[in-house]
């Protein structure tokens, strides 16, 4: 199975008496840029929680190239190679634009440093922090951010703001990227401009992302492959092209027109 | 560049380390200096709580010493050198001590009346003895305070009026069933409490009720808890025990006696719009002063004390404090020409404690003939006042 | 010659500043000190001064930086001064009342605080802003408490402190100092290592800094043992300066004081901090002197106004244009113009003012997760395509 | 001593804490803010009640004096929320908290310098108690019941039914967007500042109905519990601070009774507080809210 990078089985959770998700099976295969997408309140930001470990899914499990994830915390999920974006972005409001990086980089083994070597300033501390600030500053320079790398991230406009979490986010070194309607509020130029950034982050990091998005435009020119969910269940899922002729998936979105 | 820089940093510090060093375990040099060299009168100094919950004593103290020093400077002074009074607050709270020492210490302080209350006198007992400074506290009534040999009580201490109550219960009192109230967070009230318990003879049962906190919402609890008790001993201060009285008038039994040491004096007085004739129970106490006394010293004083500040904070504190002070008068008189108006703290301090230590009697407001041995203990007569007899 | 001053520019003055300021004190105090001894009264304020500020900058790590409210810092003080005191009495039989006494007392002092920092951080991982807030400040008033109950530490009365020798004393202020500069190194090293960033992305965000695998459990228990730890540290400091410890003084008005200095400091600007403990306590000190007798009633009038005007003055969204005209870093700005070179802008120089703790509880502003109607209606509300 | 007995102290208690507690939690809910100073406006509101009194101890003068000293203590927390608290709209939560510390100081201090240190004892009416078979329960006792319990009914009708109430709400859940829905915010936390006096006051007269004595500390620990109780009940929430406050109060009045125990009683009691809040993170009756990811 672990020809997959991410697979679900019969996932689903339900709160209380309600199912928010249920029979989500996604096979996602390695560098293929996915689409999960869906009408308001389908449940896809609720699938992004289950498998950031956010929520515990109530039935079913997942799989990232083959190890079983479910019932793992947020972090170790992270430190197992599932990182994310959210749809309200989430930055590290009051701490630099490289600062916020570093936070990512913060996991990986390289860069261990131990409690006391920092707060008795020994060396391997200094060469650590060079390091991390060395690579934070070439993801920086990869989302064309390193300007900007002393402003606090709260000033940030809201594009570059995007770009950072993305940036954060891989700077957790993942194998499976989730991002969160990325193009949210932005205007079609911003918009291409993601969509070239998502590719070359995909081809250059040879990432696989999976990502849930409203803008169809978007959807259509960069997902291979979609799986279209309502009321929490799956709706429909596919070639991109052929998904999005399904009438199912056209009533889900534009409704019956009688 | 960077290593250099990073070179200097440190090499400042390590610098400044060994200076730090140096200075250290060098400048151990102290000849105490005597900062009273140059004063014109005898400076008196005295810590207490001005401000907050316990502000009430402090004022007690504060008015009654100026009171008294108003007086002897009238008269003309000790041996014609006037005096000069100092308070500062501590709030009751023993960290705000040492610097309230220091700075009247670096002023020129000679003598002082300790603190008002016992916690905080706990640190003025230790810097005093070390700077060899005199002091006699009108009211810090723990066995503990007086300790070293520079450190003399005017009030009773503790231990002996829980002994004292102890014994006059064992012999006096009939009733086996004996009820106590104590303020379970204040040394005065469990030092008392502890040694009346260790006292009272087997024969007896104790029944206990205790509170804590500044403020009391409500005794009704204790109350129940004491309600069948015929004679209930309170080593509390008068403010609660009023309080206890008025709230339970009606479920003691109006033929109950309340017993309490001299933190009850003061009770008839000192609470604005609390009038004891309205509690049936026979209220006692054993202490030195009588706030209504009708003759001697003590009337006298009482009504030069009413008459200034009111009877809102007329109680055995003041009265106490104003007896430190003529005590300390009489004590340099008798010295005669020992003490200077400049001589050092530890000067006056060594001839003070011989004086006081010495079978040296004093007769003021708090009693007749009060003398004090080596420990610094008072031994004067403690006299069972009943405020209030019980209703008929 | 030259490229020292070359290396001096090249220092990040910014990362000393707060050692310079202790350390010219101290010499400035050496240098008073050397020429015929400190006044009491002096070293007396000093000493207070100094464990505020050990208090304030442990608090600051908590508060400031992790971004949760603790109203019982007191409490861990208390459990230094306690312990720490003891020890020191009993141990002094054998070493005598020296420097070796002091350093055992103060490890064992801070290490016992610490390990009540590690008690109370566990609730933090369950509980969130006032929620955390009154179990410090309950954990404060149950340790209070305690030590006043027992017996063995004098109960009400508490205990006689062991008395140093006199060199020792008179020189405690320098080893007082020397403690404050180590509390400034290990909680700004802590602050500015990849361990201090994680602390503050979790005060920042902490659902984001979870999804960046920051171990969010390990580092919230980091940052409360650490600030138990100094403030554990201060009440051996306390106890090494007062003859006598009594538990009342350590209840949730203390707590609440150093709150104060903290957050006039400005959250996480630990110079600001250091600054406002050193004002007031400095301020405390001088009123209750200065007021005595009958004008002692109006010192915590004063104080309370100052207080007051103080906050509203550097708080007030109303003075914000005026504050950026006059304040203290503009005035040496004026004074030493440094030349613009965005070169040389660190990346540590986040601006760490002003903010705000889960005191006002985002959870409280963002609603609950309404899956049930977002079912129901697909199409209600949020953006659309 | 009897169970009964020890049970209707701790209600009585508990009722008072509430009156605070309701105070505290309103202003927290609605102005985000933890006022600190809540506890000495009832002081303050203590002795107005003391100044009216100490004219005649005459029924109707009591009476008189309570509606004064709400009038006082309304007054007061508004002048204190627009002097203090409201140049401040805006700025860092714990910022508004030490000026509330300051203003506490503040109020204790001219407390102090007009009324002395010296205990007052107000001359509130002595109304007697009642039998109830064994029990003899104090008539001011019920009084407080029943006035509290009433005050919390008319409370939450109106937060629940008023047009102003529901504005509160729509504060508390989210002030940006009240304000959007035109409401109009100063006004809204003015009137909740002065509803939380007003209470504040009565609890301060239900004291003096228990037992009339009056120093200047007299708000601050009544005012520490209650903000205990609010939390252990869930802070915002108003039948939160309720059950938070009663359940508080009859573990004082039990922890009061035993002897052995009651030097400890604020340590019980913050214990069982820890306890609970680890049982449940966010109190008795507090909503669980969740973070919407």
């Amino acid at each position: 199975m672990s020809d997959y990078v991410l697979e679900t089985v019969d996932l689903g959770i339900s709160f209380g008496g309600l199912k928010a998700a249920q029979g989500i099976n996604l096979k996602i295969k390695k560098n293929e840029i996915y689409g999960l997408i869906g009408p308001n309140g389908a449940g896809k930001t609720t699938v992004f929680n289950m498998l950031t470990g956010v929520y515990q899914p109530t039935t079913g499990e997942f799989y990232l190239s083959g190890e079983k994830l479910n019932g793992a915390s947020q972090e170790s999920i992270n430190k197992k190679g599932i990182a994310r974006t959210f749809q309200n972005i989430r930055l590290f409001n009051n701490m630099t634009v490289v600062r916020n990086v570093m936070v990512g980089l913060h996991n990986r083994p390289e860069y261990r440093c131990g409690f006391f070597t920092s707060v008795f300033r020994l060396p391997r501390h200094f060469k650590v922090e060079k390091q991390m600030r060395k690579k934070a500053k070439e993801l920086l320079d990869i989302f064309g951010l390193l300007d900007d790398r002393n402003n606090l991230a709260c000033n940030l406009p809201y594009g570059k703001q995007r770009k950072l979490e993305i940036a954060r986010a891989l700077a957790t070194d993942p194998k499976l990227l989730l991002l969160d309607e990325p193009a949210a509020g932005m205007n079609p130029q911003e918009t291409a401009e993601l969509v070239e950034t998502i590719r070359f982050v995909r081809d250059r990091f040879d990432m696989t992302i999976l990502l849930i998005e409203h803008d169809m435009s978007l959807v259509s020119s960069i997902c291979e492959r979609l799986t279209v969910l309502n009321f929490g269940t799956v709706l429909a899922e596919g070639e991109t092209a052929e998904v999005l002729k399904d009438p199912e998936v056209i009533r889900a979105y534009l409704g019956d027109d009688e | 560049m960077k290593n250099l820089a990073k070179k200097i940093i440190s090499a400042v510090m390590a610098i400044t380390m060994i200076a730090v060093a140096c200075v250290a375990f060098s400048s151990c040099s102290d000849a105490k200096k005597n900062y009273a060299a140059n004063n014109t009168e005898f400076y008196i100094g005295a810590s207490g709580p001005l401000t907050g919950g316990a502000a009430v004593y402090g004022m007690a103290v504060k008015n009654s010493a100026e009171m008294a020093v108003e007086e002897i400077n009238a008269a003309g002074g000790i041996n014609g050198v006037k005096i000069k009074f100092v308070m500062m607050d501590d709030k009751h709270d023993a960290s705000n001590v040492s610097t309230n020492y220091a700075t009247m210490y670096e002023a020129g302080m000679q003598i002082s009346l300790g603190c008002v209350t016992t916690a905080p006198c706990k640190e003025w007992k230790t810097l005093s003895y070390e700077d060899g400074l005199f002091f006699i506290t009108p009211s810090a009534s723990a066995d503990i305070v007086v300790e070293y040999d520079n450190a003399f009580q005017m009030c009773f201490a503790d231990e002996n009026q829980g002994t004292t109550a102890a014994n006059y219960v064992n012999e006096n009192v009939s009733e086996t069933k004996i009820g106590v109230l104590y303020k379970s967070d204040d040394a005065y009230s469990t030092g008392i409490f502890n040694k009346f318990k260790s006292t009272l003879s087997s024969s007896k049962t104790l029944v206990e009720a205790s509170f804590s906190g500044e403020t009391v919402a409500s005794f009704a609890t204790q109350i129940s808890q004491l309600k069948d008790c015929k004679f209930i001993f309170m080593p509390i201060y008068y403010g609660p025990a009023a309080q206890f009285m008025d709230e339970a008038k009606n479920d003691v039994a109006p033929d109950a006696i309340y017993y309490g040491c001299d933190g009850l004096d003061g009770i008839d007085t000192s609470v604005e719009g609390f009038d004891i004739s309205t509690i049936p129970q026979e209220v006692s106490y054993l202490s030195h002063f009588n706030s209504q006394a009708t003759d001697g010293a003590a009337k006298t004083f009482i009504d030069k004390y009413v008459s200034k500040y009111g009877k809102e904070t007329l109680n055995q504190f003041g009265a106490s404090a104003y007896d430190c002070i003529y005590a300390i008068k009489a004590a340099i008189e008798a010295a005669g020409n020992k003490i200077g108006v400049t001589s050092s703290p530890s000067e006056i301090g060594d001839v003070l404690k011989g004086i006081f230590g010495g079978g040296f009697t004093f007769s003021g407001v708090t009693g007749d003939s009060i003398t004090w041995n080596k420990n610094g203990f008072v031994n004067k007569s403690a006299i069972k006042y009943i405020v209030k007899e019980k209703n008929s | 010659m030259k490229n020292i001053g070359l290396a001096l520019k090249k220092i990040k003055w910014k990362h000393y500043v707060n050692y310079v300021i202790v350390l010219a004190a101290l010499i400035v105090l050496l240098i008073a000190g050397a020429s015929g001894g400190l006044k009491a009264s002096t070293n007396e304020l000093v000493l207070k001064i100094a464990i505020s500020i050990v208090l304030a900058v442990s608090l600051s790590i908590v508060v400031g930086f992790l971004g949760e409210l603790s109203l019982g810092h007191a409490g861990f003080m208390c459990v230094g001064a306690y312990i720490g005191g003891k020890v020191a009495v009993v141990i002094s039989e054998k070493l005598g009342g020296g420097i070796v006494t002091f350093l055992i007392s103060l490890i064992v002092g801070g290490l016992c605080a610490a390990v009540c920092g590690f008690v109370i951080g566990l609730p933090a991982l369950r509980l969130r802003g006032d929620y955390l807030a009154i179990v410090t400040l309950a954990f404060g008033e149950i340790v209070k408490v305690i030590f006043q109950q027992s017996k063995a530490f004098g109960a009400n009365l508490g205990f006689d402190t062991l008395r140093y020798d006199k060199s020792f004393r008179q020189n405690f202020y320098i080893i007082a100092l020397i403690l404050v500069l180590v509390t400034l190194a290990v909680t700004q090293n802590m602050i500015r290592s990849k361990h201090g960033r994680a602390i503050t992305a979790i005060r920042d965000n902490e659902i984001a800094a979870r999804a960046s695998g920051v171990d969010v459990t390990k580092y919230k228990l980091i940052a409360f043992v650490v600030s138990a730890f100094f403030a554990g540290i201060a009440g051996v400091m306390f106890a090494c300066t007062f003859s006598t410890v009594q538990a009342p003084k350590f209840g949730y008005n203390y707590s609440i004081e150093i709150l104060v200095m903290v957050v006039l400091g400005g959250m996480g600007n630990i110079t600001g901090t250091i600054l406002s403990a050193s004002l007031i306590t400095f301020l405390n000190v001088k009123l209750s002197t200065v007021l005595t007798g009958d004008l002692a009633v109006v010192k915590d009038l004063v104080y309370a106004l100052i207080l007051v005007l103080i906050v509203i003055y550097t708080n007030a969204p109303a003075f914000k244009t005026f504050r950026e005209k006059h304040n203290l870093k503009a005035f040496t700005l004026r004074i030493f113009k440094p030349k613009k070179d965005p070169s040389r802008i660190r990346d540590d120089e986040a601006k760490w003012s002003n903010i705000p703790t889960k005191i006002n509880m985002d959870e409280l502003l963002t609603v609950d997760l309404k899956v049930q109607e977002s079912v129901q209606s697909p199409d209600k509300g949020g953006k659309n395509k | 001593m009897d169970i009964l007995s020890i049970l209707i102290n701790g209600l009585n208690v508990g009722v008072i804490y509430a009156m605070i507690a309701l105070g505290y939690t309103m202003v927290y809910g609605i102005a985000k803010m933890l006022n600190f100073a809540h506890g000495d406006i009832i002081m303050v509101g203590g002795y107005a009640i003391y100044v009216f009194c100490a004219m005649s101890g005459s029924l109707p003068m009591f009476f008189g004096a309570i509606l004064i000293s709400v009038v006082v203590c309304t007054l007061l927390g508004i002048t204190v929320e627009k002097v203090a608290y409201r140049p401040l709209r805006g700025a860092s939560p714990l910022a508004v908290l030490i000026t509330a510390i300051g203003v506490s100081y503040l109020l204790q201090s001219l407390a102090q310098i007009i009324f002395k240190s010296a205990p007052k004892r107000v001359a509130v009416p002595d109304l007697g108690k009642i039998m109830i078979g064994e029990l003899g329960i104090k008539v001011s006792t019920l009084i407080t019941l029943a006035v509290s319990v009433a005050v919390m009914i008319a409370l939450s009708c109106f937060i629940r039914y008023n047009k102003i109430g529901r504005a509160m709400l729509a504060v508390s859940e989210d002030r940006g967007a009240a304000e959007l829905m035109g409401v109009n915010v100063n006004k809204i936390i003015t009137i909740t500042f002065a509803i939380g006096s007003a209470l504040a006051a009565l609890a301060g007269l239900f004291y003096l109905l228990q037992s009339p004595y009056m120093t200047t500390t007299f708000g601050a620990m009544p005012g520490i519990k209650a903000f205990t109780a609010a939390v252990i009940g869930g802070i915002g929430s108003i039948p939160g601070a309720m059950v938070g406050s009663i359940v508080l109060g009859i573990i004082e009045a039990v922890c009061d009774a035993i002897p052995a125990v009651a030097p400890y009683k604020d340590a019980v009691e913050f214990s069982i507080l820890i306890v609970i809040l680890l049982v449940r993170p966010t109190g008795l009756l507090g909503k669980k809210r969740r973070e919407k990811v």
